[in-house]
């Protein structure tokens, strides 16, 4: 994996905190090359035409444009786009409706670094990934 | 006149009574919301950090106590889910009434020998969030008195979208008890709170047992 | 008889409310326990392990996260004990009603040109649970009610012990209100709330206001 090339972030989060926690953590990493934040799907979906990241990071529960909405507009504007979400939840209503929106990975907020690492290497490199916990669940 | 005048004082103590449950309910919705959105995600965070502190070149000493910190994170992160779910369930509140019975049965601790059966024609369908949240909190009390002290093997869930309103039928195999106990109501909180809940909604309970056949509890609430 | 009839439906209807605010704050006071007392420990301990191993021999890198997630966990801790707090505060739980008030004000978040004058004769004494807890939130939705509608300069709170019971008189010189807005009942819960709060002590509550001449409410509570 270490022959990633390096790639831009974008971190979808309502909660600022937890944004800016996850953006210190992604910017120490060799092949994260840029860390754009937006705080709501509106925001973020504005920013795209100036900012457009390979690799997102995507809040379902947020105030105005929900991550699932935001998702699928997003899709619309830039197909190739590879968006991950990111939930405190893991039941499979949530999960079915952001990988019908086109999300290529789901991953549980509570997740350690090393899983949030594999999830986005293996999304990076065209693959599908899910939370073994949300596997458990389907 | 008279039946007029009571028609009224009824329909003024059930408003009484429904603010009282709306308020509380939505008090709880919030406190769980601050819980779940606000604590949640800085726990997460905290977990995050220290995972990749662990996995970084650390001194096997700092090792050993990371690995313990992310235990006791993870820890944090269920029981804060656990208690914001009690306050106001989150399956109920995105994905309604049946699918968040359905997932407090399968969530329950399982127990031996005890077998629930649940059966609804309500689908997806959504209802006032009053109705939705009473009848959630009756068929948990009515589940966790069958555990207490019922000693049951089956119990029996059926909720109905019926023409005359929603209606739950509730029994359990147990040891049933004393109706007694329904009028002296010294014994606990549940049954009076259920009764009140209810009453707030304009619906009606009927709770019959007899000791060693069991408990049957019928509920109707009106769709308005 | 009459009369008699009334005054039993009026019990059984004191008892009834009695009873589910009983059971709420009972549940509250369980939820508010679980935080602070099981969840609080464990931050505290995520937090001491994070702050050794922060203080060990660390790359640069790993210091910048592990100063990160202790704020965090700080940040942490703090909403805990306020959402603690909301749910059943602990003031009141440990050292009685006056002082609980006192704290609710001092925690405000500062208000310009807004002053709060309370004066009780209280002092440490305590009052049956249910009396200590109503009284409290009756309170805090009256100060938070002017905070948010009254553009008020001041706020008087007397609260007494004397011989008919304990007595609450509030009092703020904002901007008052149409008395109509009691009737219909339409703009938010927290008058209901209050008044079924009181009501569930037999208790008794009379709001009165006029546009421009500010908000007097006053509280009689039976020593029972
Ligand atoms: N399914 C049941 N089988 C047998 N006995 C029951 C059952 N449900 C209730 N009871 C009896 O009725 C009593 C009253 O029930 P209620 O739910 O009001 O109070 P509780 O369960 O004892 O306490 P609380 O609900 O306040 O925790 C119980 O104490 C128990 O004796
Ligand atoms: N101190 C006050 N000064 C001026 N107006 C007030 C004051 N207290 C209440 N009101 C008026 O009375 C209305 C009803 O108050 P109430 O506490 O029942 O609801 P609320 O404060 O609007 O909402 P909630 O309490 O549910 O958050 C308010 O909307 C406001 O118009
Ligand atoms: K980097
Ligand atoms: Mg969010
Ligand atoms: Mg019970
Ligand atoms: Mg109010």
């Amino acid at each position: 994996m270490n022959n990633l090339k390096p790639f831009s972030v974008y971190l979808v989060d309502d909660h600022k905190l937890f944004r800016e926690g996850l953006s210190l953590l992604l910017r120490n990493l060799p092949y994260v090359s840029q860390v754009f934040q937006a705080s709501d799907g509106g925001a973020f979906l504005s920013g795209l035409n100036q900012q457009l990241p390979e690799l997102v990071f995507m809040d379902i529960s947020m105030p105005g444009l929900d991550g699932i909405e935001t998702t699928r507009k997003a899709l619309e504007i830039c197909p190739d786009l590879k968006i991950i979400a990111l939930s405190m939840y893991a039941d499979e209503d949530y999960t079915s409706r952001m990988i019908s929106a086109g999300a290529r990975g789901f991953i549980l907020k509570n997740s350690g670094l090393q899983e949030v690492e594999e999830c986005m290497k293996a999304v990076m490199s065209g693959h599908n990934y899910f939370s073994p916990e949300i596997l458990d669940g389907i | 006149i008279q039946k007029r005048m009571d028609d009224l004082r009824k329909a003024n103590e059930s408003r009484v009574l429904s603010a009282i449950v709306r308020t509380e309910e939505n008090e709880r919705l919030n406190f769980a919301k601050e819980l779940h959105d606000g604590l949640g995600p800085l726990l997460s965070s905290v977990k995050m950090a220290v995972s990749s502190a662990h996995a970084g070149n650390n001194s096997p000493q700092n090792m050993e106590v990371m690995i313990h910190a992310e235990k006791l994170i993870d820890e944090s992160i269920t029981s804060l889910k656990e208690i914001s779910n009690k306050l106001s369930p989150h399956v109920l509140n995105n994905l309604g009434l049946k699918k968040a019975v359905k997932s407090f049965i399968t969530h329950m601790s399982p127990v031996d020998n005890l077998n629930i059966s649940f059966d609804s024609n309500l689908g997806e369908k959504r209802y006032p969030y009053n109705t939705e949240v009473v009848l959630y909190r009756v068929i948990c009390e009515l589940i966790n008195n069958s555990l207490k002290h019922a000693e049951a093997r089956n119990i029996y869930i059926t909720l109905m979208d019926e023409a005359d309103g929603i209606r739950l039928d509730y029994l359990d195999d147990g040891i049933g008890f004393d109706s007694k106990i329904l009028e002296i109501g010294e014994k606990g909180m549940g049954f009076a709170n259920i009764r009140s809940r209810i009453k707030s909604l304009n619906g009606t309970i009927e709770i019959y047992s007899v000791p060693n056949e069991g408990v049957r509890v019928n509920v109707i609430i009106g769709k308005s």
